[in-house]
């Protein structure tokens, strides 16, 4: 478990470096057992930090959603180096990012943070659902510890864990300035079971199943805006010249729209969940990204957000790739 | 363009070739329905002058803008249709074309399905050219200078005649004198003429030309830009011997602690020379080199007291702190003559190479008959293990074999080693062997196993001919083992005339090795993005209409690189070559391809997966200003788009787009072909 | 009650191109296919109407010609984007579609008796040329009418002719600029703000309009300050993105504003404390 | 009009009964709830806190037709709303409702929105009581509302535990009723008084709140303020709190055609996306999400009170339970007080 | 799916073809006469590098039953790797919309190089059969219905 407060005074020390702008870090929520984002600008600010495994949000998103005012004439741009707090899965983020030249190296500071694992929240929320808190989360051994209204609850930590976590094979970040705590072993691996029970089922099932999904789909984009490899500036999602995908809501612009970004994530999605967990009707979109994630691999050995000089997947190829579907 | 699309249609009949199918009346009155068509025609033959006419005559009277024949192939006629727009007035890149001929009328019987997917494909043109923008055939000067990479017999030739033309000319060579594998050939079939005696003037010339730079001993390092503006950079390996001062006389040679114990590559390991050599009298140019990897100062840092060559140069040419220089430059055209290797005999262990003595390679006895080769031109037995024989020793004579067989398609034609191709050598190298055998030893029994004799080649037949009448025996028969009986190899085979087995008793066995790609090919793909056929020799644009041409504009191949070849036709194909690079050069200009792709540094997000892939190196990440913002996109260069679009597929957020293909032109094609 | 959402049926009579480039400005003059339409219709000016074609979608334009203009409406349309470029692309004896008049209107009977400043930059002059072509048409209810207009260059400027005709009438006083010196242009050459203080038109009973692009507006207000006028003094129309152009669609607010409704037309005294109208 | 007993094990026929209709009630779908077209009593699902999409989804659908063209004939086709024909919302939660009767006040101001009056005028609410509140993010109490409220509604279904107590409200309701007689039994007095009581006791379970007092009118003095960097500064733009929201209703107008058919749609759109205020010059006055949040926030408590006289917020506490950044609008409003 | 709507049932394919060998392929066809079923509408484009692999959702949802794209054999690509970036797109493609439920015989790739005509009518035989057997599209195609 991260110390809170080395991480104060760590965070206390890099904010209070000239070249740092800002540190996105963890606070707690406004209610029940959540955290959520928290932007530092000056050492006064560090105490809100916390680290928990509440702490859930990807926070490398920030990095590449940053909306860039014009610098009016005769000013310059402010190009210090924003601090930010990572876990494994989201260090993967930067890393792909990095791959992608959304930034350089040195325009970030990176707070690793080793971790074992994080809440599935909507699973405390239905445990726990009229807690207005603050409620804090610990993981305790093999236990999550809740701490509410003066009450202490354990539950087994599976019984919580967000489901990237029981797959998760990155627990440390892969990159980082400092490290606030002890490595942490992969406590985990992944078969794809969940992606292979999809597979074997006939055509109509799936589609069954698919179109049950994505017509709850209110297309409100929050799986994208959360992603932090959707950093488009101009997402054809949005674009008018040519329409890619119709604003309008129904089955067909629907799955186009679900394809469409999915497939934008093929070799570049990094597995952190916050689609799925941030879409309201519930699509489990992971399913969709880990399908391609798992073909990424088994077709062309390819992991993304491992190695930030790796060619992208999809501008690359070799020779004897897989061609059996060809005719 | 600014205002309404005006869109002329005209639907060719091509005679019968499409109205005997299509109801071509139908299509027009179809396309006449369609939103933005002004006019819409059909005509016996859209390609004839009338038929030009009628477009042109539109353009003017209707005001037209866009136009779209439904013919035959684009493949066919767009260049045609292309000129009539111009002609007409209006940019040849309004133009789009359905093609109703080879991919409708002539492939559905059916009349009726004929004709719906004739209207089909002309609505999908219709559409596709509504959205046509009109593109700038741009131009580009070309630096009159051309680098040749290679000075074999083809890249020497090609020097020779850009020179002579007026060109500028690098020629960068690997090796430390210009001449190639010719320079190894005694004599050369079918005529006979001495090698050396008609290559050494050219290599002379090489070096005397006022307008071609000589640089031996140098690696190309890295090209960039596109043509008409390569930059070139070049490495000149030091050779540890001040050009300048180098006389040539040779001293330092002679004087060398290791004369005579390394193995000579031109001689193909058969002659020996010292660590500072030259590889053969009359190379060019006829400055000595050190071999830094065998030279005992250079590689080991002590050499006797003093380096004895050091001693004995009296234009004190030796020079141990040299060097390598990089240099550099800028061409128009390029010209890839970097030749080949021959098929390394040891791929087909059966034949014992490396493992008799004398068992040879064509090339090794090309040096052993050689009059200017190690043992001046007699054909003796060789004893390859014993190098370190003393001079005094010299006295005992070399056997002189009294029987030598050759074997044909050692590395050709041959799908166990990989080579499906012919070298087209072999055969003819081998009869002029064998004549040479009965020349030097008439009473040598000369035997050639052959799968076939392949004598296609002017005067080929007659000195194929010619040999078999001196006397040398040709057996049908590829031999499946050789080994040693006695004294004597045994060529196991069978003649496949008479389907007799037979163990034929030989003094020596020359192996007709076949020409393979050099195993460095890879350095020059790499530096220049070449690609290579299926034998791996470097591809051609065309394997008919464009032989010289690479993929790449402005690069041009010449030679055995390209694919085996014998001298005249190497030296044809680089007369081609190097006409080829001299047409840009002339024109002092050249047309781009026009259909490129374009960034829209607005929305480009800088990922660089066009950078990445983009085959042409066409496309960069520069830095940009956004309101005020550093941001890097993406920038084509549009000299080196060939206008694939593979970019554009991969470009996630739509910024680069490739003209005439644009996303917002095949869409709507898309939306209309997806309907029933 | 007719569906505030359906347009009526127009029919281009006339196109011509007012200025050259990417971002040409078009004018565009249309009359309805139905002339029943002409009997409900009326428009005064500053008033809008969404200018739109079915399939491709339609935008919000100002009606640049003057109610006095009778028989057909004027737009002039600068191609920015998929519609602009569409409508752009249309000629005369087109179909296009006109829903409105939306939005309301320069109170141009409480100006009677004054004089009026009009200072336009760009396609600016778009909602200004109804206000100038109303007054010459009413010539004797209004004071003196002065115009000033800027653009880039002078192919930039929009009614050219309409400006000389004006220089040539006498009937009002214009003057015109370009932001940078060209060959044989005899008027002023620099910002129109500082056309403005050339010209330096007095307040006294006095009504400036403006319009133009956002930092022109920004530097006509402070020079008009400077000049004397009071905030009622100065007109100007503010534009924002927006769909439906009656008040439902929502994105056109400033403050609690309405663009479509409330606007496009404010008197600087209205809009001067809403932060969000000059964002 | 006098409260009626409407017995639970009734309910499916009465479901049954309204199928004639165009019905809609909370269905699940996986674990979400939304309101969707049911055509078997038995997809209705009742025991629901409230739903993820609220039901204006019914009133003003995400995407909708305004009017059809075929492309080369100049004639538009209005789109005929009459044809949805009459529709019951059965089940919805008095916020909604009164959600409803909020926006009714922008839909028909000056121009009248005949798309979604016509539907408002289909539509019958038949409203069910919360005995618990759905989400602890429930603050309806504090705007006028109640987990009781009528506002909107033509029926409140008061949950009685066993039964409920069939409130008719408006007319409307009254056809309702008579529509329904045969299900409904007299309600016994006692019920009337134990629903006020169990309204207080449920206001009572209520534990967020806002005193909205005085925030219409103090939040333009905050244009400038440093709050709005902070509580945006996490804000991914998405458009979940004003998709979800049931008072919120921008709307994006967009054509498509579809093999020469063609119709212009209207369909939601947020103030919290970027395009949303995007000029075609590039020029965007709402650059920055920090602006989008105000606007979102100012234009339910300050712009659309001044012009409405409501606050466009019923307190339904969707936008804080789905923010994925916990984007907190009481916490907002907290801040807003105190700035 | 009843059996007799699938045999009256003509899908629709749309095809990208390269320009450089399976165009030219297709043309050869032609010159040689080689009669194949009309199903198959053409677009053409300089490289299979150039299809985006969504130009088959959008084929999908305007109406087509199948959508073929056909480049130059691996190593004979004018462009040189336009075919290779081609065939992991739409091979992940393919895989994905399978997973959706998209029966895989609707999202074709080939090889047809500018010799083989005779292979590109083979191809066309392949996807129409293929396409037959699984039916029309009928899965998110645009609906009007929904308007
Ligand atoms: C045994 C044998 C006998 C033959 N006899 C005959 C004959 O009698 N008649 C006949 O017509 N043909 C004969 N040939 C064929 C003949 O050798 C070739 O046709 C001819 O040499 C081809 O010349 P070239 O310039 O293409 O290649 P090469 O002669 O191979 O020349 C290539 C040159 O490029 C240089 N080079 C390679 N890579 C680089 C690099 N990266 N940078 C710089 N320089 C580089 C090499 O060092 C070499 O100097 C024979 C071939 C063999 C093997
Ligand atoms: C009150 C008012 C009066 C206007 N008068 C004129 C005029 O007389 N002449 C003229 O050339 N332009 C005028 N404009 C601007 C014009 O509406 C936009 O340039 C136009 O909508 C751009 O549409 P587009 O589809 O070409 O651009 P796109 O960028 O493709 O726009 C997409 C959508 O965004 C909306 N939009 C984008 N920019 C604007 C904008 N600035 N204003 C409103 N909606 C926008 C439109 O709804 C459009 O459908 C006026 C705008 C307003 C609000
Ligand atoms: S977050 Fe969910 S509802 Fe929103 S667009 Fe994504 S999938 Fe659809
Ligand atoms: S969906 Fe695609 S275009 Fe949109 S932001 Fe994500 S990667 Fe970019
Ligand atoms: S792939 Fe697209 S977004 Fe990425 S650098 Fe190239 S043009 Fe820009
Ligand atoms: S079109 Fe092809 S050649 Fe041109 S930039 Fe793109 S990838 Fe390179
Ligand atoms: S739901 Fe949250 S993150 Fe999304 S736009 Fe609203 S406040 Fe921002
Ligand atoms: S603003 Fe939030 S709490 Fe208020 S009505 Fe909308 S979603 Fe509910």
């Amino acid at each position: 478990m991260v110390d809170v407060s080395k991480l104060r005074e760590t965070a206390r020390e890099i904010i209070s470096r000239e070249d740092v702008r800002e540190l996105i870090g963890y606070r707690a929520g406004t209610y029940g057992f959540r955290a959520r984002p928290a932007f530092v600008y000056d050492p006064g600010e560090v105490d809100q930090l916390i680290f928990n495994p509440a702490c859930v949000n990807n926070l490398a998103t920030y990095i590449t959603l940053e909306e860039k005012l014009p610098v009016p004439r005769g000013q310059e741009p402010d190009l210090r180096k924003v601090a930010v707090m990572v876990k494994g899965c989201d260090s993967r983020a930067l890393v792909q990012q990095m791959a992608e030249n959304a930034y350089e190296r040195d325009r970030i500071l990176v707070i690793g943070i080793p971790c074992t694992g994080v809440v599935d929240m909507d699973k405390v929320q239905a445990r726990f659902p009229d807690v207005l808190g603050p409620g804090e989360i610990s993981l305790e051994g093999d236990k999550f510890v809740l701490i509410f209204d003066g009450r202490r609850e354990e539950i087994p930590k599976e019984e919580l864990l967000a489901d990237k976590c029981k797959r998760c094979r990155f627990p440390t970040p892969l990159v980082y300035d400092v490290l606030l705590d002890e490595e942490v072993a992969p406590f985990a691996t992944d078969d794809y079971s969940d992606v292979e029970a999809l597979e074997s089922r006939s055509q109509d099932e799936k589609w069954a199943y698919w179109e049950e999904k994505f017509s709850r789909c209110i297309r409100c984009y929050s799986c994208r805006n959360v992603c932090p490899m959707c950093y488009c500036n101009d997402c054809i999602l949005d674009r008018l010249r040519p329409q890619w995908i119709r604003r309008s809501v129904d089955i067909s612009e629907n799955t186009a729209f679900h394809i469409a970004r999915a497939y934008h994530l093929a070799g570049r999605c990094i597995q952190c969940g916050e689609c799925q967990r941030v879409c309201p009707v519930e699509i489990p979109l992971m399913e969709l990204n880990r399908k391609l994630y798992k073909d990424v691999e088994e077709l062309y050995d390819f992991e993304p957000g491992v190695k930030v000089d790796a060619p992208p997947l999809l501008s690359s190829y070799r020779p004897d790739d897989p061609e059996d579907f060809i005719l | 363009m600014n205002g309404k699309p005006k869109i002329g249609v005209y639907v060719c009949h091509c005679g019968t070739n499409i109205a005997g199918t299509v109801n071509v009346e139908e299509v027009r009155d179809f396309a006449a329905s369609l939103p933005d068509v002004v006019v819409a025609r059909n005509y016996s033959y859209m390609c004839s002058d009338p038929g030009q006419a009628l477009i042109t005559e539109d353009i003017k009277n209707y005001g037209l803008n866009r136009v779209v024949v439904a013919s035959c192939s684009p493949r066919m006629h767009e260049p045609t249709f292309r000129k009539t727009l111009e002609s007409g007035g209006l940019n040849p890149f309004y133009l789009e074309m359905a093609n109703i001929r080879e991919q409708c009328s002539w492939v559905h019987e059916d009349p009726i399905a004929a004709t719906e997917k004739a209207k089909r494909l002309l609505e999908a043109a219709v559409v596709k050219a509504r959205n046509l923008e009109a593109l700038e055939q741009k131009e580009v000067d070309v630096e009159p200078s051309c680098l040749i990479i290679g000075g074999g017999i083809a890249g020497i030739q090609a020097a020779l005649d850009i020179a002579d033309a007026g060109f500028k000319v690098y020629l960068v060579e690997k090796s430390p004198t210009i001449g190639g594998h010719m320079a190894q050939l005694d004599k050369t079939f079918p005529t006979l003429d001495c090698s050396a005696c008609i290559l050494t003037p050219k290599m002379v010339d090489v070096a005397n030309h006022p307008n071609i730079e000589l640089m031996t001993y140098s690696q190309v390092e890295e090209i960039t830009g596109y043509i008409g503006n390569f930059n070139v950079k070049v490495r000149k390996k030091a050779r540890f011997v001040d050009m300048d001062k180098c006389t040539g006389c040779g001293d330092c040679a002679e004087a060398c602690r290791l004369a005579g114990r390394i193995p000579n590559e031109f001689d193909e390991g058969i002659g020996m020379r010292g660590a500072i050599y030259l590889p053969f009298p009359q190379a060019v140019p006829a400055k000595y080199t050190i071999d830094k990897e065998n030279c005992l100062f250079l590689a080991k840092g002590k050499c006797g007291e003093t380096p004895k060559c050091q001693e004995v140069c009296q234009a004190g040419a030796i020079n141990f702190e040299q060097q390598d220089e990089i240099v550099e430059f800028k061409v128009g055209t390029i010209i890839v003559a970097t030749g080949y290797d021959v098929f390394d005999a040891r791929k087909k262990p059966e034949y014992g190479y490396g493992i008799y003595d004398n068992v040879l390679t064509a090339l090794e006895f090309e040096r052993l008959v050689n009059a200017s080769g190690p043992t001046g031109g007699k054909i003796v037995m060789l004893e390859r293990g014993k190098k370190k024989k003393k001079k005094e020793e010299e006295a005992e004579a070399p056997k002189v074999p009294k029987s030598i067989t050759f074997i044909q398609c050692v590395g050709s034609r041959d799908k166990s080693v990989g080579n499906e191709y012919c070298s087209r050598v072999c055969c003819m190298y081998t009869a002029k062997l064998a004549h040479l055998v009965k020349d030097k030893i008439p009473d040598c029994e000369v035997t050639i196993f052959y799968m076939d004799v392949r004598a296609f080649g002017k005067g080929f037949e007659e000195f194929y001919d010619r040999v078999r009448r001196e006397g040398v025996r040709y057996i049908r028969g590829n031999p499946s083992e050789i080994f040693r009986r006695g004294d004597k190899l045994v060529v196991k085979a069978e003649d496949t005339l008479t389907a007799t087995p037979l163990e034929h008793e030989t003094d020596m066995v020359v192996l007709s090795v076949g020409l393979v790609p050099r195993s460095d090919n890879r350095e020059i793909i790499d530096i220049l993005k070449l690609s290579q056929s299926s034998d791996l020799f470097y591809l051609e644009a065309h394997p008919k209409l464009r032989p010289v041409d690479t993929a790449s504009d402005g690069i041009f191949l010449a030679g055995v690189c390209q694919g085996p070849k014998d001298i005249p036709d190497a030296v044809a194909q680089a007369k081609g070559a190097a006409s080829a690079a001299m047409i840009p050069m002339a024109k002092g200009k050249v047309k781009v391809e026009a259909q490129t792709s374009v960034v829209n540094e607005e929305t480009c997000r800088g990922c660089g997966f066009c950078v990445e892939l983009c085959p042409f190196t066409a496309i960069e990440l520069v830095e940009v200003n956004r309101q005020g913002w550093p941001v890097k996109v993406a920038r084509v260069n549009e000299a080196l788009c060939k206008g694939c679009g593979a970019c554009v597929a991969a470009c996630l957020s739509g910024s680069i787009q490739q003209r005439s293909f644009k996303d917002n032109q095949l869409l709507p094609q898309i939306k209309v072909l997806g309907v029933k | 009650m007719k569906n505030p959402y359906i347009p009526y049926e127009a029919k281009i009579l006339e196109a011509w191109y007012e200025t050259p480039g990417d971002r040409c400005i078009k004018t565009f003059k249309v009359t309805f296919a139905d002339d029943k339409v002409w009997e409900t219709w009326s428009h005064r000016p500053g008033q809008c109407a969404m200018v739109g074609i079915p399939g491709v979608g339609e935008s919000m334009f100002c009606i640049s010609s003057s109610p006095t203009e009778k028989g057909y409406l004027r737009f002039s349309i600068m191609k920015v984007g998929k519609n602009t470029t569409a409508i752009h692309e249309l000629e005369a004896g087109d179909t296009i579609y006109v829903r409105g008049p939306l939005g309301n209107w320069f109170p141009m009977d409480e100006w009677k008796g004054k004089n009026v400043v009009t200072i336009g930059g760009g396609i600016g002059q778009a909602p200004l040329r109804p206000v100038i072509q109303y007054i010459r048409d009413n010539r004797d209810d209004y004071g003196e009418l002065t115009v000033i207009y800027g653009a880039r260059t002078s192919a930039d400027h929009c009614f050219k002719d309409e400006f000389q005709d004006m220089m040539a009438c006498g009937d009002c006083c214009c003057h015109l600029a370009v932001d940078v010196e060209e060959e044989n242009w005899p008027h002023f050459v620099g910002f129109v703000p500082q056309l403005l203080m050339e010209v330096s038109p007095s307040p006294e009973n006095t009504i400036a309009v403006t319009c133009g692009p956002p930092i022109m507006i920004k530097f006509v207000l402070k020079n008009l300050e400077k000049l004397g006028f009071t905030p009622d003094q100065i007109y100007t129309t503010l534009e924002n993105r927006m769909k439906c152009g009656i008040g439902k669609c929502g994105r056109c607010n400033v403050g609690h504003i309405y663009i479509c409704k409330d606007g496009p037309v404010f008197s600087y005294e209205q809009i001067k404390d809403i932060p969000e109208a000059f964002a | 009009m006098a409260a009626k007993k409407l017995s639970k094990e009734k309910v499916g026929e009465v479901l049954q009964e309204l199928s004639k209709f165009r019905l809609i009630t909370p269905v699940k779908s996986d674990d979400v709830v939304l309101f969707r077209e049911i055509a078997d009593p038995k997809e209705a699902f009742l025991e629901y806190g409230n739903s993820t999409v609220p039901p204006k989804k019914v009133v003003f659908p995400q995407t909708e037709t305004l009017f059809r063209f075929t492309i080369g004939n100049p004639e538009l086709r209005e789109k005929n709303v009459e044809e949805e024909g009459t529709t019951v919302i059965f089940g919805l939660r008095p916020c909604d409702a009164r959600a409803m009767s909020i926006v009714d006040k922008l839909f028909s101001w000056d121009y009248e929105d005949p798309y979604y009056l016509k539907r408002r005028e289909l539509t019958t609410l038949v409203g069910m009581t919360c005995v618990q509140p759905p989400s602890i993010n429930c603050f309806c109490t504090s705007l006028q509302g109640s987990p009781f409220g009528k506002d909107g509604l033509d029926v409140l279904l008061v949950d009685m535990g066993d039964h409920f107590l069939f409130q008719p409200l408006t007319e409307k309701g009254a056809r309702m009723e008579e529509t329904l007689a045969s299900y409904l039994e007299d309600a016994s007095p006692g019920d009337v008084e134990r629903a006020s009581s169990m309204e207080e006791e449920a206001k009572g379970k209520i534990v967020r709140s806002i005193d909205p007092q005085g925030i219409a009118e103090k939040l333009p003095s905050l244009w400038e303020d440093p709050l709005w960097k902070r509580v945006s500064d996490a804000c991914l733009g998405c458009g979940i709190c004003t998709f979800l929201c049931p008072t919120c209703h921008c709307f994006d107008m967009q054509d498509e055609v579809e093999r020469g058919e063609g119709r212009r749609a209207r369909m939601w759109d947020s103030c919290m996306f970027c395009e949303y205020t995007l000029h075609a010059s590039g020029h965007n006055p709402r650059p920055t999400r920090k602006e989008r949040t105000r606007n979102r926030i100012s234009h339910k408590y300050s712009y659309y009170p001044k012009r409405f006289d409501v606050i466009a917020c019923v307190g339904c506490g969707r936008c804080i339970s789905l923010c994925p950044v916990n984007i907190d609008i009481l916490e907002i409003l907290e801040q807003v007080v105190e700035a | 799916m009843a059996e007799a709507t699938q045999t009256d049932f003509q899908p629709n394919i749309v095809a990208f073809l390269c320009n450089w060998c399976s165009y030219a392929g297709a043309d050869l066809a032609g010159t040689s006469r080689t009669q194949y079923p009309s199903n198959v509408r053409v677009i053409r484009v300089m490289c299979s590098g150039r299809v985006n692999p969504m130009f088959v959702v959008n084929a999908l949802q305007e109406g087509a039953d199948g959508v073929l794209v056909s480049g130059c054999h691996p190593g004979d690509c004018h462009y040189m790797q336009g075919n290779y970036y081609a065939r992991r797109r739409f091979k992940l493609m393919r895989n994905f919309l399978e997973y959706l439920g998209i029966e895989p015989e609707r999202v074709r790739m080939s090889w047809v190089s500018a010799s083989e005509g005779a292979k590109w009518k083979e191809v066309i035989e392949e996807v129409v059969e293929g396409v037959k057997a699984v039916g029309p599209m009928n899965k998110f195609q645009r609906r009007q219905l929904n308007w």
